[in-house]
């Protein structure tokens, strides 16, 4: 292959950041007319590397030849100027900025920004390529997804002819990242060169051309998309052979309710109902899965039954037990720290991730001591058992960081989301409450973790799995609710359904409820 | 005890002995600061002293800074030291006691007396002399028959000093009325300029001050009012306005006081001086702007203040309730060297408090 | 009535140095810089604006008010600019914490200011730095004729100092600029998220420097009308005296917003100055204390209601470093 | 394909300098680089010195003669650096909540205006050591309290406490400027000016200084403990990183920021009460003068460890102290003070730069991006 058909040759790039080696005499071929996937374990490099192209990182070595022509990419600019342009992970939009005004952004032009040209240039250009979005809505009252496809509309109209996107879907539903791959297909019919980073094999199988792997740092190789399956996909990232299969354990026979959620209502400061008469039951040693379009009530479920979120109408009734036996009680209106220690445990992985749950600036054993530090007397914390069971857990749970005592800030993803489960898991819960456990992690940290849930179910913990791979929800739960606009659209057995089934309950709330209640 | 601890215990001569000060401001107030500092340079002339004789200490707080400041002074071997501000005087006397063999001087306040220390003073002068013979001068001028005003503090020396100056105004014009506002601060401009503006504005076409800037005086000129500096001679920062100023010469008294030390001679407990003294007067008179025989109805004035047949005070006074303060036919004189008059009295208004 | 229409212009006259002050903010912090050396930097520009103007009296021993005027803006705006400067290499290109480099630059300015005053007092034979009668003039109140002797009108209108023409001129300029230009629509990007406006092909850094370092020569200006209208063209230590402060308050009080700055401005200024105008019978220190009470009480009622658009820029604060995560 | 627009805009050089953050820096390393900025500030100090026609050497050598070269210099300095440090663990304790409490001077006006009140009226009531302790518990209290007015605004309501606690300055000021002009006046008619303590109000001497400084390096280790080692330090810290994991953790966070606050100003009203009780001897408004101000600026230096803090302060003080002395010795303005602690301020600011990032330059052959 000459250069003249590659768009982008990289040779050798290294580049490292203090210790990390994060990109290591890597090379790598992107050509017009096709869709690359990137796939590699967390920390592999690949946004690192895409980084690299895009302007935001320097490398410390080693050449990139755009167009036959060897460049130095500097900055976004140069990046912008080579036509090549990048969606990141996290969308680089302004929020208080309209559509267009975060299209034209930074570009040459009239001095004077005229509005009303520029929102029918965009309507235009969007309803082109067929998307619907409105120009002048602003950012900040957009759905993830309308937010992306001002991302693409940006480097449409920037005449990008190299699109990178850094995991794109982890935070689409089935339908959007469909829909953004017919937009995909018709770009590379144009002829553009497509990168696309993204974990889920099954994308990348039904997405690109060619799938070019990185393992901590280095590449690995290139294959043929038609050519490679899940299986050889996997080895090739991690090395070493993995089962794909998710195990999932009978649930105990004789159900036992743990949580009681009835006729759950909850307004947000701006009067909207946020949880519509949600109900339903959550049994001991089962995993209830929650589906739904992001934004459908998932954080405040989660929220509400811990506390956090205040409640309008309905009730918790959470099981407790005494010598006499045991009871229902209504934990609503209890404070947080009452809940914790009725056994309610909650593991929530925003989309930032250590928004939540985890201070990034604390090392490993503060961040223990989040939910414990109150226990023992007197007014002094203790740092010894902390550091204890974040030692254990290091090992239980093979958290790969230098020490206890690093800022978990500098550990990789899946090893934050380790440690976050860990310590909900440490606190042996009756309830466990997991939101997106797995958000951005690679298939092997993934399998870890359901593994790790797995255990938790076998030891009779009730738990509420809150995901966004249908495909996970199916393999691992038990039963999954699915909520669609703060309703309940249904509670359907997972070994009974589809993913089609849900996909669709997931935007009807109204569509016909499966009887099953437990 | 801790008095022998000064390196200058032995004999003073002009030749060796170094002078403190310790100032609220400094000079750029052109005003009280400024006009210390003149006697200062005119005391060093006469006695013929080295610049490396005297040491001042600028912007020093009325707080413990004080303290440290006249501390640093006597460390630095001062025989003799001067605060200019009133609430520096608590903190002199403690430190007074310490230092038996110093000298500490102290214009404005008044506890000398009661403190007995042979070696603590205090000293001011009979300011309202000088203030009733500018407000000859603006109380002829004044066509709107209202003056103004700006005032730092509601106190003594304040309220003395505008009471004279509206008495002085009053006697060459019974029509005239005057108001007052307070900037509730020694030197700070933008609130001088805007309470001159204020009173402007409320038909002030005269104004007077008892605070240390030039922006009373500028502000008038940029209204086309006139007014009456106060400390120096303001003519130089308003020449279209200015009409004279009430003056102090505070060399008369450092003059005095360092050459008792030099002889050997006690310096008094409270020491006070008027016109008579040279000690205060009314600068030369602005002959582009003042009203015609204004400065014959001043020099009058003057020869009988100095002559004694003149007091300032002299009853029947009335403050502005209707109360008569000073009855017919008395007089208030001062009983030391601290202002201690504060009616205010009839047809004066203070705006706001 | 007339007290109200002398309330009015004492009120401009008393808020156009914060006006300047708020406005020089405004415009850093749409770049994302929190630059609390305010008060410094006024300080910076009243000590050199004078500086500027003396020095052009010192050369050129013709009056000239108006070169020697035009000189104090200038050099005001610069030496407001230097201040600026140093915080803007500081925090943006050292991303030193912003908090401390503002407060650093207000300690720095405040000396600047007083020192050179003294320096250049000393060294004038009168013992104090004071410009001379031409240079006053030209900052005097303008007076037009015809216009400004409309009743009513043509003092509230007409009967300012050049400065305060020029700050409303400032006020309108900026609202343009920040609203209706593609440079505007970028400065702000970079203060509201300075990874999505790199990543758009904007030089931050470029932003942040103009916008810091023009903003700062407008805090100078402020300063600068501090001591040639204010004093007149005296020098007089610490006559900044908390106008800085009260400028950095008024942002928030303006809620990012130029023309917001105009009416803030204005609303402290007259509170400042009311009680010499209209007396309510308290004593005159409580009066005084009425502007910070009506700030904190405005704080209360727009924070409760707080909106999105009228918000601190996002990244405020924060230093930018793109390969930072 | 229209691919390379403006190719020529794109250079084809490594940039000329660029910045990589350092892995690891010996702890020697960091102090040289500190000490080298500290030179460079006094360096350009020297400069300004040297136009003003006086010898750099001669004049900082009276510096640190003057603020310890005897033992009344040694006493003075030490006064100036207690409320300093004093005011700097108040504002460590409010930043490191990302509270940002610029209202230390009015919180230490406020405990210094209740000490006032016990000292000036109630003192023949009590004994003198009763009267004290009085004095510290009310001042304490006040501090507080008016720390908490604007914490409960920012827990509630999230108000702006930046503005909040700045306008609050301003209020405590004027309060006092009234206070001296009205109703406690010493002398009806009188200078405004409030009447000096009696000296069972004034705090007793220990090695010629007010037993303040005694206070301020209990409260110095008291506070690192506070911080470090307990449950409320914990909180604190996972407040100020994030309120939503602090929330998620069970923390009421309200109450925290309330909390806090409160000591945070009770800590100013100590400060305040120290400054009235043992070192002016009265209130005035100049009390506070600044320091809260400058205590923010101690507390960042210091990167809120109380421990360094005790340096950092007494260097600003010696600065300080220093200045006054050449402003008697060489005529140097004080305000010269300002601009020597701006200046090496800013190096000390800049040069943290260094410490955390290296610069790259463009390796000099052709070349150079190959290993
Ligand atoms: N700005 C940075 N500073 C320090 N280290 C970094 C930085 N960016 C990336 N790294 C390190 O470089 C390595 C590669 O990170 P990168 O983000 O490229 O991985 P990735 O392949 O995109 O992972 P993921 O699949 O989780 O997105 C990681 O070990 C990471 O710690
Ligand atoms: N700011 C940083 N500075 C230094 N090292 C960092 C930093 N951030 C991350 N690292 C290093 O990066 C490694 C992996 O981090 P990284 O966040 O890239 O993981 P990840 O799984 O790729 O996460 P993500 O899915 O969010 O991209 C860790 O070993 C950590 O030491
Ligand atoms: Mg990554
Ligand atoms: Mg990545």
């Amino acid at each position: 292959m000459t250069d003249e058909l590659n768009a982008i040759r990289l040779m050798d790039i290294t580049k490292s950041f203090g210790d990390v080696l994060a990109n290591h005499n890597i090379s790598l071929d992107v050509r017009y007319g096709e869709i690359l996937a990137l796939l590699g374990e967390n920390g592999s490099g690949k946004t690192t590397l895409m980084n690299i192209l895009s302007g935001i990182y320097y490398p410390d070595s080693g050449h990139i030849i755009v167009g036959g022509e060897e460049v130095s990419i500097h900055s976004p600019k140069d990046a912008h100027d080579l036509g090549i342009g990048m969606i990141h992970q996290h969308f680089k939009l302004v929020d208080v900025l309209t559509a267009t005004e975060n299209i034209v952004l930074g570009l040459k032009g009239d001095a004077r920004l005229n509005r009303k040209d520029l929102n029918e240039t965009i309507g235009k250009l969007s309803a082109k390529y067929g998307f619907e979005i409105d120009p002048a809505k602003k950012i900040y009252n957009m759905s993830v997804s309308e937010k992306q496809t001002v991302e693409i509309i940006k480097l449409l109209y920037r005449g990008a002819e190299i699109l990178i996107l850094d995991e794109p879907t982890a935070v689409l539903t089935p339908q959007e990242s469909e829909k953004l791959f017919k937009v995909l297909r018709n770009m590379r019919n144009d002829g553009k060169a497509i990168v696309i980073i993204t974990h889920k094999l099954n994308e990348v199988l039904a997405v690109s051309d060619r799938v070019s792997i990185l393992r901590k740092g280095c590449s690995v190789g290139t294959v043929i998309t038609g050519d490679t399956n899940r299986q050889e996909l996997t080895e090739l990232m991690v090395g070493r052979a993995v089962s794909l299969e998710i195990e999932r354990p009978d649930p105990p026979a004789i159900k036992d309710a743990f949580l009681k959620v009835i006729d759950l209502t909850c307004v947000d400061s701006d009067g909207h109902t946020v949880l519509d008469n949600i109900s339903f039951t959550l049994n001991r040693g089962e995993i209830l899965g929650v589906a739904g379009i992001a934004g459908s009530g998932q954080r405040e479920l989660c929220e509400a039954i811990t506390g956090l979120y205040p409640i309008k109408g309905g009730a918790i009734l959470c099981r407790g037990e005494t010598p006499s036996g045991s009871f229902h009680e209504n934990i609503v209106g209890k404070t947080p720290t009452e809940i914790i220690k009725k056994g309610v445990a909650m593991a929530f992985v925003p989309e930032d991730r250590l928004g939540m749950g985890l201070v990034a600036s604390m090392d490993m054993v503060d961040n223990m001591m989040l939910k414990s530090y109150k226990n023992g007397k007197g007014p002094f914390t203790d740092r010894s058992t902390p550091k204890k069971m974040a030692e254990h857990m290091i090992k239980a749970l093979d958290i790969v960081t230098p020490g206890v005592f690093t800022p978990i800030s500098l550990l990789s993803g899946g090893n934050v989301q380790k440690v976050l489960l860990g310590r909900e898991i440490a606190s042996s819960p009756s309830v466990l409450l997991v939101a997106y456990p797995v958000r951005g992690l690679d298939i092997n940290s993934s399998y870890t973790i359901y593994d790790l849930l797995n255990e938790q179910k076998k030891k009779n913990v009730a738990i509420l799995y809150i995901g966004e791979d249908l495909d996970v929800l199916l393999e691992l739960c038990d039963r999954i609710m699915v909520l669609c606009g703060g309703k309940v659209s249904g509670i359907v057995d997972a070994k009974k359904t589809s993913k089609d089934k849900l996909g669709l309950m997931m935007v009807h709330a109204d569509s016909e409820k499966d009887g099953e209640t437990a | 005890k801790k008095g022998e601890k000064s390196k200058n215990g032995g004999d003073i001569t002009s030749e060796n002995i170094k002078i403190g000060f310790v100032h609220i401001g400094d000079s750029s107030d052109k005003g009280y600061t400024y006009n210390h500092d003149l006697g200062t340079k005119n005391m060093q002339k006469a006695l013929g002293l080295k610049d490396e004789q005297i040491i001042n200490k600028y912007n020093i707080p009325e707080s413990s800074a004080c303290d440290t400041a006249i501390r640093e002074l006597v460390d630095a071997g001062c025989n003799i030291i001067f605060a200019t501000s009133f609430g520096f005087e608590d903190y002199m006397i403690a430190i007074a006691k310490e230092y038996s063999n110093i000298q500490f001087c102290h214009a404005t306040g008044y506890k000398a007396k009661d403190t007995a220390l042979p070696n603590y003073h205090n000293y001011f002068g009979n300011i309202f002399e000088a203030r009733y013979l500018s407000g000859i001068a603006a109380g002829l001028k004044t066509e709107t028959n209202v003056l103004g005003y700006v005032a730092a503090m509601p106190y003594a020396e304040v309220i003395s000093g505008y009471d004279a100056f509206y008495l002085g105004a009053l006697s060459v014009n019974p029509d005239v009325t005057m108001k007052v506002i307070y900037t509730n601060d020694w030197n700070y401009p933008p609130a001088e300029m805007q309470a001159a503006q204020a009173l402007i504005d409320a038909g002030c076409d005269v104004l007077g001050q008892h605070c240390d800037s030039t922006a009373t005086m500028t502000t008038a000129e940029a209204n086309n009012a006139w007014g009456v500096g106060y400390n120096s001679d303001m003519i130089e920062a308003a020449p279209n306005a200015v009409l004279t100023s009430a003056v102090w010469d505070w060399s008369k008294y450092l003059i005095f006081a360092v050459s008792s030390l030099l002889e050997g001679t006690p310096i008094p407990t409270d020491w006070s001086g008027g016109i008579k003294d040279g000690v205060c007067d009314v600068s030369a008179l602005n002959e582009n702007v003042i009203a015609p025989g204004t400065a014959d109805a001043i020099n009058a004035a003057r020869d009988n203040i100095i002559a004694g047949d003149l007091q300032v005070f002299k009853g029947p006074l009335y403050d502005n309730q209707d109360n008569l303060v000073v009855e017919d036919g008395a007089v208030f004189i001062e009983p030391q060297s601290a202002p201690s008059f504060s009616h205010v009295l009839k047809g004066i208004e203070i705006i706001g408090g | 009535m007339d007290v109200i229409v002398n309330l009015f212009c004492a009120a401009v006259l008393a808020g156009t140095p914060l006006l300047f002050g708020t406005l020089g903010e405004i415009l850093t912090e749409k770049s994302g810089n929190l630059n609390l050396g305010v008060e410094g930097m006024m300080f910076m520009g009243a000590i050199s604006g004078l500086a500027g103007a003396l020095f052009y009296e010192n050369l050129f021993s013709v009056p000239g008010g108006i070169p020697a005027a035009v000189l104090a803006v200038v050099f005001s705006f610069l030496f407001g600019m230097l201040g600026a400067l140093i915080y803007s290499f500081l925090t943006v290109t050292l991303r030193a914490n912003q908090n401390v480099t503002g407060l650093a630059l207000t300690i720095f300015g405040t000396g600047f200011g007083n020192f050179f005053g003294d320096v250049i007092g000393g060294r004038s034979a009168s013992g104090y730095a004071a410009v001379g009668a031409a240079t006053k003039a030209v900052f005097q109140n303008i007076r037009i004729p015809y216009l400004s002797d409309i009743p009513y009108l043509g003092k509230l209108l007409f009967s300012y100092n050049f400065l305060v023409y020029l700050g409303i001129a400032v006020a309108v300029t900026m609202a343009v600029f920040l609203n209706k230009t593609r440079t505007g629509l970028n400065l702000r990007a970079v203060g509201e998220d300075p990874a999505a406006a790199d990543a758009a092909g904007i030089n931050v850094t470029k932003y942040k420097y103009f916008a810091t370092c023009i903003g700062g020569g407008i805090c100078g200006i402020g300063g600068m009308y501090i001591s040639m209208v204010i004093c007149s063209g005296v020098w007089v230590n610490n006559c900044v005296s908390g106008m800085g402060w009260i400028a950095v308050a008024l942002v928030i009080f303006a809620t990012w917003s130029p023309s917001r700055a105009l009416l803030g401005s204005l609303v402290f200024g007259g509170l400042s100055i009311m009680r010499m105008y209209i007396p309510l019978g308290i004593p005159s220190q409580i009066y005084d204390i009425f502007p910070y009470l009506a700030t904190v009480i405005v704080l209360i009622a727009t924070g409760i209601r707080q909106s999105r658009e009228h918000a601190i820029p996002k990244s405020t604060g924060v230093n930018y470093f793109r390969e930072e995560r | 394909m229209n691919l390379i627009r403006s190719r020529s805009a794109v250079e084809k050089k490594e940039p000329f300098v660029r910045m990589v953050k350092r892995s690891g820096i010996t702890w020697r390393k960091a102090y040289l680089i500190r000490a080298l900025a500290l030179i460079c500030a006094l360096l350009t100090g020297a400069l300004i010195i040297l136009l003003l026609g006086h010898n750099p050497v001669s004049v900082y050598a009276d510096m640190i003669k003057g603020s310890f070269g005897s033992r009344i210099s040694r006493i003075e300095t030490i006064k100036i650096a207690i409320p300093l440090l004093g005011s700097s663990l108040c504002v460590a304790l409010a930043f490191k909540m990302k509270f940002w409490n610029i209202g230390a001077e009015g919180q230490i006006l406020a405990g210094a205006i209740a000490a006032s009140y016990i000292a000036l009226f109630h003192h023949q009531s009590m004994p003198g050591p009763l009267l004290l302790i009085f004095m510290f518990l009310v001042a304490v209290l006040a501090g507080g309290l008016w720390g908490l007015i604007p914490a409960v605004f920012k827990a509630r309501f999230n108000i702006n406490e930046t503005l909040f606690t700045l306008m609050f300055n301003y209020i405590a000021l004027g309060f006092i400027n009234y206070l001296q002009n009205g109703p406690w006046k010493e002398i009806p008619g009188g200078f405004p000016k409030i009447a000096m303590f009696a000296f069972d109000a004034r705090l007793p001497k220990v090695f010629g200084v007010h037993i303040g400084w005694i206070i301020v390096l209990a409260l110095v280790f008291l506070v690192y403990g506070y911080m470090k080692y307990t449950k409320h330090g914990y909180e604190i810290s996972v407040v100020g990183e994030s309120s939503n994991t602090a929330l998620y953790a069970g923390m009421n966070v309200r109450k925290i920021i309330i909390r806090t606050m409160f000591i945070s100003g009770a800590i100013a009203g100590l400060v305040g009460f120290m400054q009235v009780s043992g070192s002016d001897y009265t209130l005035t408004n100049y009390t506070a003068n600044g320091v809260g101000f400058t205590a923010i600026t101690v507390a960042w230096l210091s990167k809120l460890n109380p421990l360094i803090m005790v340096a950092v302060s007494a260097f600003l003080a010696i600065l300080q102290k220093g200045s006054n002395r050449i402003q008697t010795d060489f005529k140097i303005p004080a305000s010269a003070a300002s601009l020597l602690t701006g200046t090496i301020l800013f190096f000390m600011l800049g040069c943290e730069f260094f410490i955390t990032y290296k610069l790259i330059f463009r390796k000099g052959q052709k070349n150079g991006r190959n290993r």
